[in-house]
């Protein structure tokens, strides 16, 4: 209950904000900064509750933002629509993608995703209608009511698909799902031999996790008013997605959100006082950082120093 | 009585290696079952393939006169089939008591309520409710030993096997752990034990193979094992 | 683009390619050679047409600039009645053509258009060298970005002969002032460690000084929409030539170079300073010689 | 498209090359993941800055793959430190292939590019040798040198590794340690120092492959991204840790590839590796050589 207070706080200031006069760049900088936070809860259902790897966080995006483009360009279909659609053919990819691969270790699912990503990313290269490498340049249709900027509009879009990823992740971790899901990561043999089927949990897992990364992905073509495939399957958001939850802590579901908030708004502050290089730099040195010294995250150093100060 | 537990004509390769071949053992409900044999012996490759964390590459399997050997693991769980493993493997992101709340969930599809007061009785059985809200990391090799115990009895199987459940552990400790497999074996529950200490298999066990490379060298009452001179040599490598 | 047209400025454009053509600013003035994607290529395609060719290959890197010219490429080629025998895209990422250059040869083209990025091109070139484009390609280049820079030219030496590609000026070329004002910058270039050769674009960033000079001269006048109306109806006489423009900011009359490398050596930024190593064949107003045909014998003509 | 014979015969042979050339990128990773089980993501990281040493050494007037020799003993070092920090870290604590030995290797992987960027900016570089832009001419075929080179060296270095696996002591130890690590501290060998030697012969591979790679073609720090597709490709599908199987499955997929270029066009090549992959995931991940 106390949950659901706080998410409908949250929303209702995001809209208050969105209408308020506040300066554009704003907007641009927290659009980056929201889907940077729904991208690693979605990477965490898996990753981090399940301890499976998924290097393919950009293939699933981009997965949901050509989705978006061709129900766009061919039916002109509402944005709403297009987050949907986007989310179901990522779901649908990491079904696929789970099935072939999720029996093995989880070494050759990690590689098996990233495999994904760059046939993706050819198969859209080569797919004339979406603007092939070239990339398409979208007519933007006029931005709905009550909002008089598309950054604006599409701040307050992405902060509900983030609020939904969260609310999801967070219903995961606590059903029966997520003790599942832990049971795996521990002890994936243990897990199986105490009646849990790890395969299809893996699978729900993996349907959930890329299909919120697709739903993710779907608004970025009309953030743009362009799609294109070398920066829509980038492996920065690999990096993006992995490092938020790894540098928050992955067994909890407020985990990513810190650990993205951290990353993606010091990454905003490095590319605007120095370069677009030296913050991808900086989110690789803090994950090994990380990985290294403090394996829980800070969610870790925070619950650490906790116990310590009692 | 009847066969809870028929292998028949079970094997297994690993590349060029054979772990098992032509593998048979019949196991009676409620009987207390030894299997023994030196490492390599393919012990716990047979178990492996009982429980479902391998697959046989022939020869049938069948619980209950149900064949189970092309299930997955947590079907034949879920039939009732239980085990722990040789080196422990607990989820040691969870409490003891969390521990058990994966089969009561999986298995028997228990409310979390209903299932941590099942659990709490297996602990107190166990003797491990004191440690009930501990983490793995916190606990001694005999306290790990019996929540792999624990954690295979919270599916309420009708077999238990028990995976060298005693290496490592001191003599009072081992007495410890045989009193809990004799206390199950009383419930009516059939359990197959495979151990390395001759003293507590041949003590337990109403009825013992010997496997060595893989293969079944001999088949018996523990008294007739021991004086079995195959038995002998590949123990003591004579 | 949008922002001078809403704020009603006069916009001098530098080696742009049909920015204008959707914003229609009426106080924009491109300074290129080229104004249409045709511009570009129908210097070597009359060269080619010259030396008997009846059949092409294109390539084309996939992006928007390149696609651009060479959709150009393919509406000259089907008016001019040559026959497209290979037409593909490759992704910017390539690095490695030797596929592609025996797929070309392997369909036995009389002409190459190719249309890269200096990376791309530099690859081409190198992969042609090893590869071979078959004996009966007469002409070979047309559109590869890159050759017109010092570095690369130096970099590539001798394996540029016999290419004939698009430039905007090259020595040997009779355009008033141009060799005093290259004389003044290789001077300079050599202190500011800048391209020391400056034949592709300071001339033009030069004359655009010196047309914002005559219009200035000539209305007395800095308001925007003076200038404006004056370039639109005046001819001016530039470093690189009179230059007119249309109603959509670009020349008038476009005036890409085609050239053909020769007896070029390796290792020598020097040598192309002198004509002779870039001849000029189109357009015919400042030939400096003809093109030798076909592409394996220009290779090795001196 | 165009087909033919003789393009298909040239496309094999042009395949047959590529493959032994992107064999010998692989065997290195061949080793560190499919003997190690060491989840080296890296590793295509490890050879593009194996490259760009290269290319400093070369600009000095160094052949490249002599400078890729004499940058072995550094990678060496470099592969012992890479491994101690992995095992201090990950392996020790027995979490290695999980999430945190992958993020790990991911993380250097990418530290290794932006530094590279950095230092080199993100042009392409290249090196100059007599056999570079060259060809061999055989009948109607043109056979570039430099494939020939990179086709020698990969022979030479998958003879080598096989023979120093199988014939001396350490080698077998350190097959030995791929399959059971208690057997081999019973019979008196550390596993860990054992693993750690490996570790750094991959990486001084690694090198070697490195200056191939700058031989081959031009260079650019984000390159690595393209071949852990093609490494892990070749490892999988050569059955983890199989040195032949490794050569034969370089084979397999620079014939595949080379036909694809051929016959559909770059823009589809870099999906041939992948798509392969994950076929290989799909339906056999024990390899097609596999032990």
């Amino acid at each position: 209950m106390k949950y659901w207070i706080s998410v409908a706080v949250i929303l209702v200031l995001t809209l208050g904000v969105a209408l308020s006069p506040v300066n554009e760049y704003f907007f641009f900088a927290a659009y980056f900064v929201l889907t940077a936070i729904a991208l690693s809860t979605a990477w965490n259902i898996l990753g981090g509750y399940a301890g499976y790897v998924n290097f393919g966080t950009p293939a699933f995006f981009g997965v949901g933002a050509y989705t978006a483009v061709v129900l766009f360009k061919w039916l002109g279909a509402p944005l709403p629509v297009q987050i949907v659609a986007g989310a179901v053919m990522g779901g649908l990819l990491g079904f696929g993608v789970g099935l072939l691969t999720l029996r093995l270790r989880g070494i050759f699912f990690a590689i098996g995703t990233i495999a994904v990503i760059f046939i993706m990313e050819t198969l859209m290269i080569n797919w004339r209608y979406v603007g092939g490498a070239t990339g398409l340049q979208l007519v933007r249709p006029p931005v709905s009511v009550p909002f008089d900027t598309y950054a604006r509009m599409l701040f307050m879009v992405i902060a509900v698909v983030a609020v939904v990823a969260v609310s999801i992740a967070r219903y995961v971790q606590d059903s029966w799902i997520g003790r599942g899901l832990r049971a795996i990561r521990d002890s994936e043999e243990a897990a199986e031999c105490s009646g849990v089927p790890t395969l299809r949990l893996k699978l729900i897992a993996c349907v959930i996790s890329g299909g919120l990364m697709g739903a993710v992905g779907a608004p970025m073509p009309m953030y743009l008013s362009f799609i294109e495939p070398a920066s829509t399957f980038s492996l920065n958001y690999t990096i993006a997605a992995l490092g938020g939850s790894i540098i928050g802590g992955m067994s909890h579901w407020g985990g990513p959100i810190i650990g993205a908030l951290v990353l993606s708004t010091l990454q905003q502050i490095i590319t605007v006082t120095i370069s677009g290089e030296v913050n991808v730099l900086v989110v690789g040195v803090l994950l090994v950082l990380f990985v290294v010294l403090a394996p829980e995250g800070v969610l870790g150093l925070f619950k650490r120093w906790l116990r310590s100060s009692k | 009585m009847a066969a809870i537990l028929e292998v028949n004509a079970v094997s297994k390769h690993f590349g060029g290696f054979t772990a098992l071949s032509d593998v048979s053992i019949r196991v009676a409900a409620g009987e207390r079952f030894g299997l023994i044999g030196p490492n390599g012996s393919g012990k716990t490759t047979l178990i492996n393939c009982v429980s479902g964390s391998l697959r046989n590459d022939s020869g049938s399997i069948a619980f209950q006169g149900e064949e189970i050997s092309r299930q997955p693991a947590y079907v034949r769980t879920r039939k009732g089939i239980a085990r722990s493993f040789q080196v422990p493997r607990p989820f040691h992101t969870m409490t003891v008591l969390e521990n058990l709340l994966v089969p009561t969930a999986y298995v028997r599809h228990l409310k979390d309520s209903e299932g941590e007061a099942q659990a709490m009785q297996i602990l107190t059985d166990m003797g491990l409710a004191a440690k009930a809200r501990a983490y793995a990391a916190e606990l001694s090799q005999v306290e790990l030993r019996k929540l792999e115990l624990a954690r295979a009895m919270a599916s309420q199987p009708k077999l238990l096997i028990s995976d060298e459940a005693m290496a490592g552990l001191s003599g009072s400790e081992v007495d410890e752990v045989l009193k809990i497999l004799f206390d199950l074996n009383e419930k009516g529950i059939t359990i197959i034990m495979i151990e390395h200490i001759m003293q507590a298999v041949m003590r337990f066990s109403q009825r013992v193979i010997c496997l060595d490379a893989g293969k079944i060298i001999c088949e018996g009452a523990p008294t007739e094992i021991v004086k079995n001179p195959d038995v002998q040599k590949a123990y003591l490598g004579a | 683009m949008p922002l001078a047209k809403e704020r009603g400025k006069l916009l001098m454009g530098n080696f742009s390619f049909q920015v204008n053509a959707k914003v229609q600013h009426d106080m924009y003035f491109n300074n290129s050679p080229w104004n249409d994607a045709s511009s570009w290529s129908d210097g070597f395609f009359a060269a080619g047409k010259k030396a008997g060719a009846k059949t092409l290959a294109v390539l084309a890197a996939d992006n928007d600039f390149a696609q651009n010219l060479a959709n150009g490429a393919r509406t000259l080629a089907e008016k001019a009645g040559i026959k497209s025998v290979f037409d593909q895209n490759y992704p910017p990422t390539t690095t490695d053509f030797s596929s592609l250059i025996r797929a070309i040869r392997a369909a036995k083209p009389e002409m190459v258009f190719v249309m890269s990025y200096p990376n791309d091109s530099v690859a081409i070139i190198r992969a042609v060298n090893e590869i071979g484009v078959g004996s009966q390609v007469q002409l070979f280049g047309g559109g590869m970005v890159g050759l017109q820079f010092t570095p690369i030219m130096s970099t590539l030496g001798s394996l540029l002969n016999g290419v004939t590609n698009y430039n905007s000026y090259v020595p040997g070329m009779k355009y008033p002032g141009i060799e005093d004002f290259l004389k003044r910058y290789a001077a300079k270039a050599a202190e500011a460690k800048v391209d020391p050769l400056g034949f592709y674009l300071p001339p033009f960033n030069y004359a655009i000084g010196q047309i914002l000079e005559r219009a200035i001269t000539a209305t007395k006048s800095i308001n925007d929409k003076t200038l404006a109306n004056w370039l639109h109806a005046n001819e001016v006489h530039t470093i690189v030539g009179p230059i007119r423009w249309g109603k959509d900011g670009e020349w008038a009359n476009a005036r890409v170079v085609q050239a053909q490398f020769r007896g070029v050596a390796d290792k020598d930024v020097e040598q192309f300073r002198q004509p002779g190593k870039q001849v000029v064949i189109y357009p015919d107003a400042y030939k400096t010689g003809d093109v030798i045909t076909p592409f394996e014998k220009a290779r090795s003509a001196k | 498209m165009i087909f033919s014979l003789d393009l298909l015969t040239e496309a094999v042979i042009f395949g047959v090359l590529l493959g032994c050339f992107y064999a010998a990128v692989s065997i290195g990773l061949s080793v560190s993941f499919g003997l190690l089980d060491v989840p080296h993501v890296a590793h295509p990281a490890v050879m593009i800055l194996g490259s760009y040493f290269t290319y400093l050494l070369a600009n000095q007037g160094l052949d490249p793959i002599l400078s890729g020799v004499i940058l072995m003993p550094a990678f060496f070092v470099l592969g012992v430190l890479i491994y101690r920090f992995y095992y201090e870290s990950f392996e020790k604590r027995g979490s290695e292939a999980g999430v945190r030995g992958l993020a790990f290797f991911f993380g250097l992987a990418f530290i290794i590019e932006i530094g590279l960027i950095l230092t080199f900016g993100v042009d392409q570089r290249t090196v100059r040798a007599a056999y570079i832009g060259s060809s061999w001419e055989l009948g109607d075929y043109r056979i570039p040198y430099r494939m020939l080179v990179a086709f020698g060296v990969a022979l030479a270095l998958t003879l080598a590794l096989t023979i120093y696996l199988s014939k001396t002591f350490i080698g077998r130890a350190i097959k030995a340690v791929a399959q059971d690590q208690g057997a081999l501290r019973l019979m008196g060998a550390n596993p860990v120092r054992i693993k750690q030697w490996a570790f750094g012969i991959a990486t001084a591979v690694s090198a070697l492959a490195g200056a191939m790679v700058i031989v081959v073609g031009p260079v650019e720090p984000s390159m690595d991204r393209l071949y852990i597709g093609r490494t892990f490709c070749i490892v999988v599908l050569a059955g983890l840790g199989s040195m032949t199987g490794t050569l034969a499955s370089g084979l397999i997929l620079g014939i595949s590839e080379s036909i694809v270029l051929m016959f559909f066009g770059a823009s589809w090549a870099p999906a041939v590796a992948f798509g392969l992959l994950l076929v290989v995931l799909g339906i056999r991940p024990q390899g097609l050589f596999g032990r």
